[in-house]
């Protein structure tokens, strides 16, 4: 049974406008989203191995939201993440070596070994932080977003979150206070509509999240998260809004991941879903649809693909192997940073 | 075999032996209290995010809502806060709510109806009414998860008035503490430890009662005291084992309860030792180990022959990757070695 | 500067509504609210000579919510109230004895002087709990609707909430669950505009709480505060709505408090609201001008009013002589109810 | 009078001598800090439920937003935990927040920010940023607002790493280390009581630190040591005071900080005493006096002629009524009763 349906429309209609955008740009967020496709899945083929005793969240699945939203952001734009940081962090412009190193525990991990893959932070691209506590990292976003309005700095903050988050009253709490103060941020919210096992229905009534986040006082769109053009211009909107001095805006994104909460593999044949589910939902697969889009105006072929793959699959092999070759903590770095100087 | 269960499983346990009785798991155990509550009384009702999920809380609530249906065994919104108040009001107006998560971390997020709610009611309501709740968590250790999926959080809670905190090490105990956790008519916090989750043990197959508030002796001796619960005396147990072949004779306390505190169980031990090593699965700072190491030094001074050891979490917040883990936690070799020290002082 | 104007329109045109209703109905309502008024003004009158060591929240001008409130209730339903307990307490049809003694510290105060004024419970007629905590109470009170649903129960909780109290978190949580679970349940906002001397529009953006309610998924209205017939109408509505299974109700009712947020007397003149806005709000005291629409029907009149006060004004120094008179707690009683047997 | 004020004022305290520099009051001394701090860095901020309006937080925020604009100083809305939240990551990205409460309890809604983010964000993210935050309360005591309103919650957040604790006594040592709060590049949790706001002191009208993990001498003596902060350090120097005039000589030791704590000058004055009495505002179990009794135990064994005692809160919710209060809390009286036990031990 198919319990949560793709309502979206995909790039029917987008034809026209295809030439509002640089081919290159286009290009890039295929690229991107590819890349993080195939990081991931390199990542989850050799989770097995027990090399990265870290947990993981795969967004594979997922890819148009984070390279859409972050191609509207520039390097000094926050974003914050919840557990699930691979795409937020790739996508932001991250180091894939340093990520690679946080999930292999290795002191060049992007934050020495100390977060794993539920905490990736990098503050030089932007990459402002992360918590593996449900909605943790909401209203932290909005304090940044704050500090942004009163130091009268022009960057702004976006902050993911997923369709379970929304169920924290700290998000309400944040929500209220960023329409009061109509601070620069954007809530982008991912709707998978699964918390680890457990369907939406049975954690929120029959609503609208992004109607519910509109009654805080704030601009609160639907947009379809498999599309990384639609997902790119609302967040653009959102941005402009933000820097205009518009306040916050509210971004419901429905998308589905392809795995497992954590781990690797999809867990649908425990029975918690139907695997009928994900694979309607691999149909619209943001990855393969907008290949097909960019493919049906010429802009790609399976050819320039594969060059492509290719060289992501390079890089991350190098990345790799650079993770397993750096080297371990050792005792004395358990103790240092506990207090800032 | 994934990294997380390597490291669980390298803590071998004494295996116990099948003609004693029935052998079951700890996570088996508590699923079975929880179906006997369940089973026993139409007021016990078991919430929590996941319950009903394939991994079923590390299987402790497994096949419970197929047996006892939607109504009262079901999935949570994430709303720890919203959730623990629920409870109360619930528990206030004659239900028994058994509210499970996964990490004693979300708690934090429910502090306010905790500590100034649940605890409270009973006592500003001149007992007009019981708060008869559990509150159950499983304490991660070892599976990268770091700062803020390792708490342990029973420290932070113990001074808080009201409150009854369980921290079972066998699954005999833990099915047993489970069910009188449960008839209890207050607020009680039960801490599970992940590692302990595939322990085997004895377990009766029927229902029984471990009484709150009392500790037992896991193994006698003379030398010095080992006081403790949950996983943290497990290792100690095992230090003890190990120690015996040294010549060291170790006295092993299991409280089972952290709140209210056996105090007589210690005090009887360490008039024979005189000799206090504390343990304890969280940070060694103005917890557990603080609070029995203080009581040892207030009411039992005379019986003590030489300071006072703890051995809990060191202050520092918990990391997450592999190799930091190893020198983070305690373990068998090291609580040993604070013990020689401790008797050739 | 008046910020918060008053937006009803008073009793007109209720009078076509009147003969839905026996006299006797009418009159009691008018009773219960000259009841909590003068009882309040005693206490008003005598808190200054410390007798009464307690905080203190009156509900001068806030009688109508808690009266027409209660009316729609049996003494089976339950209310939950807040830091402000006084109104809920008298209307539900609490002890006043008990409640003065508990102001008074005494051993026979309704909970034995553990709680005071902010922590009224009497058991006997429903009053389930109170709490200082702002907010702390809703989630409470959507646990006893959950109790009463579970097992089959008739009764209806109402729980009471300030504006402020929407901010919090909690409420939000509480909301979500109680839609979630078609729970037999009234959320009762009195919105007075002020948390503590917190004017409203530094606390929340431009909205109406009520529709914000609305986005959880449940039925939600505005009902004008000062008008006692209007309160128990919507909350008959409410009431019948959740004893048929039809879930959850939220009311939020604009009223005003003519007197400080605690202690006694107004604070107005420190500033933090206008006099004029008090005066305004006086204007259309829900006492007076449901006396005046009384009158204007016939069903009472000055001197049938100074009867029933003179009645209530000698229930109330008997309570009163009664407190006084009552023992303080000893030593021993400091140490019982720790833990429930 | 009212009431509440009346028992405060019941505490008479030594007058300050004009003639050794300014006298002010306690609240306006942290007033004092606040401003200097506001006007010094543009980065730092105050906010809190009510910092506006005429009441000012008792006085403590006075006259700021005037001077400094409802940018930098404003009213809140009622969301702890999310306010929490938000100066996490107004920390994190170069402000210096100062988040007012009018009382602790209303802290425990926010613990899940307080004690797994900001305590923590700092380590977790191998120092790449700092969480520079102030988080300020004024514990209640005497004013009949009982279990919810009164608590003291230091003793529950002593063991959490990365946090700060500041406990001021004197209006000097307000401003100081409000100062010094506000300048540190960690959350510090500054915990003042309603008792002291009106004491007087000696308070230098500039700028000045007093530095964060120091204690103080109050009062040199050899028989008994007496540690402790704020308001129940107040109450076991008055018994001091009044103690000597029976020939019992006591030393007394303001923390000032309870975390990190000042380790070494309870050792030195242990050495000399041997005996050690921990007063606390908060319940004694499992808190401040129990962290301190242990360390006595644990590290000062060798010193110690006699048991610890703990002078904090019994394990029981505090009581509204006036009556039961009395008998709730520690005075002056039972402080020294406590002490000439003993001594004549
Ligand atoms: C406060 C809190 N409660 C519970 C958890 C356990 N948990 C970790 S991830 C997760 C699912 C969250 O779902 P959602 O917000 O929809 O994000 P998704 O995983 O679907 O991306 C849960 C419940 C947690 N980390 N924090
Ligand atoms: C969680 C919490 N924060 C702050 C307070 C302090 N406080 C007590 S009453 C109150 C005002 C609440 O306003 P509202 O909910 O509108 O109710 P009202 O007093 O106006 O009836 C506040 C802020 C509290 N008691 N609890
Ligand atoms: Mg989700
Ligand atoms: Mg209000």
């Amino acid at each position: 049974m198919i319990r949560y349906d793709y309502h979206g429309t995909g790039f029917a209609g987008w034809q026209e406008k295809l030439n509002h955008y640089e081919p290159a740009f286009l290009l890039k967020l295929f690229r991107d989203m590819l890349r993080i496709r195939i990081i991931e899945e390199e990542i989850e083929r050799r989770y097995w191995q027990d090399h990265m005793k870290s947990p993981i969240h795969l967004v594979i699945g997922q890819e148009a939201t984070s390279v859409g939203a972050c191609a509207a952001l520039t390097r000094a734009d926050l974003l914050y993440a919840s557990h699930r940081t691979h795409g937020n962090y790739l996508a932001k412009g991250g180091d894939l070596k340093a990520m690679l190193c946080e999930m292999h525990c290795r002191i060049n991990g992007c934050v020495g070994s100390r977060g794993g893959s539920m905490h990736l932070m990098d503050k030089s691209v932007g990459m402002a932080g992360s918590s593996a506590i449900v909605a943790g990292v909401v209203p932290i976003a909005t304090g940044a977003a704050f500090a942004a309005q009163m130091q009268d700095e022009s960057y702004v903050t976006t902050v993911f979150l997923g369709d379970a988050a929304t169920e924290e009253g700290a998000v309400s709490e944040a929500l209220n206070f960023a329409a009061l103060k109509q601070l620069p941020i954007v809530y982008f919210c991912e709707n998978n509509f699964y918390s680890v096992q457990s369907p939406l229905h049975t954690r929120q009534p029959q609503r609208e999240i992004y109607k519910w986040a509109a009654s805080y006082g704030m601009p609160s769109v639907l947009v379809d998260g498999t599309n990384v053009l639609a997902v790119y211009e609302a967040m653009q909107a959102a941005v402009a809004r933000a820097k205009q001095g518009g306040g916050p805006t509210f971004i419901e994104s429905p998308v589905y991941r392809f795995r497992a909460h954590g781990g690797a593999g999809d867990d649908s044949k425990t029975g918690y879903r139907d695997i009928a589910e994900r694979e309607a939902w691999q149909k619209v697969c943001p990855v393969e649809t907008y290949f097909a889009f960019l493919k049906s105006a010429g802009l790609i072929d399976e050819q320039a693909r594969k060059v492509m793959a290719g060289e992501i699959m390079a890089e991350t092999m190098e990345a790799f192997d650079f993770a397993l070759a750096s080297p371990n903590p050792t005792e004395a770095d358990l103790y240092t940073h506990v207090y800032a100087d | 075999m994934p990294w997380d269960e390597g490291l669980v499983n390298s803590l071998v346990y004494d295996a116990p032996d099948p003609k004693e009785g029935r052998v079951l798991g700890y996570a088996q155990a508590v699923n079975e209290a929880l179906e006997i509550a369940l089973k026993q009384d139409p007021s016990v009702f078991v919430f929590g995010q996941g319950v009903d999920d394939p991994t079923a809380m590390f299987g402790v609530t497994k096949d419970l809502q197929d047996k006892f249906g939607e109504k009262r065994v079901f999935d949570s919104p994430l709303s720890e806060e919203g959730m623990m108040g629920m409870s109360v009001g619930a528990a206030m107006n004659g239900l028994r709510p058994v509210f499970m998560h996964n990490r004693p971390d979300f708690i934090l997020l429910a502090f306010n109806q905790l500590v100034t709610h649940a605890a409270k009611m009973h006592y500003m309501d001149n007992g007009l009414t019981k708060v008869p709740m559990v509150v159950w968590a499983a304490i991660g250790r070892g599976w990268g998860s770091g700062a803020q999926h390792s708490q342990a959080i029973q420290g932070l809670l113990i001074g808080v008035p009201g409150l009854k905190i369980v921290m079972p090490s066998t699954p005999y105990d833990a099915k047993g503490l489970m069910l009188s956790a449960i008839l209890d008519n207050n607020p009680v916090l039960v801490f599970e430890h992940r590692w302990l989750m595939k322990k085997d043990g004895i377990v009766p197959e029927d229902f029984y009662r471990v009484p709150l508030g009392k500790g037992i002796y896991r193994r006698r001796g003379k030398d010095v005291t080992i006081v403790g619960a949950s996983h943290a005396l497990e290792l100690g147990l095992q230090a003890a084992n190990k120690l015996a072949a040294e010549g060291i004779d170790v006295e092993v306390i299991d409280l089972r309860t952290i709140k209210p505190l056996d105090e007589e169980i210690i005090h009887e031990s360490l008039k024979k030792t005189g000799r206090l090593v504390v343990v304890d699965t969280g940070w060694s700072m103005g917890g557990v180990c603080a609070e029995i190491g203080c009581l040892a030094a207030e009411k039992w001074f005379d019986s003590l022959k030489a300071p006072v050891r703890r051995i809990g979490l060191p202050d520092i917040p918990h990391p997450a990757g592999y190799t930091l883990e190893q020198f983070f936690y305690p373990d068998v070799k090291r609580i040993s070695q604070t013990i020689r020290e401790l008797v050739h002082q």
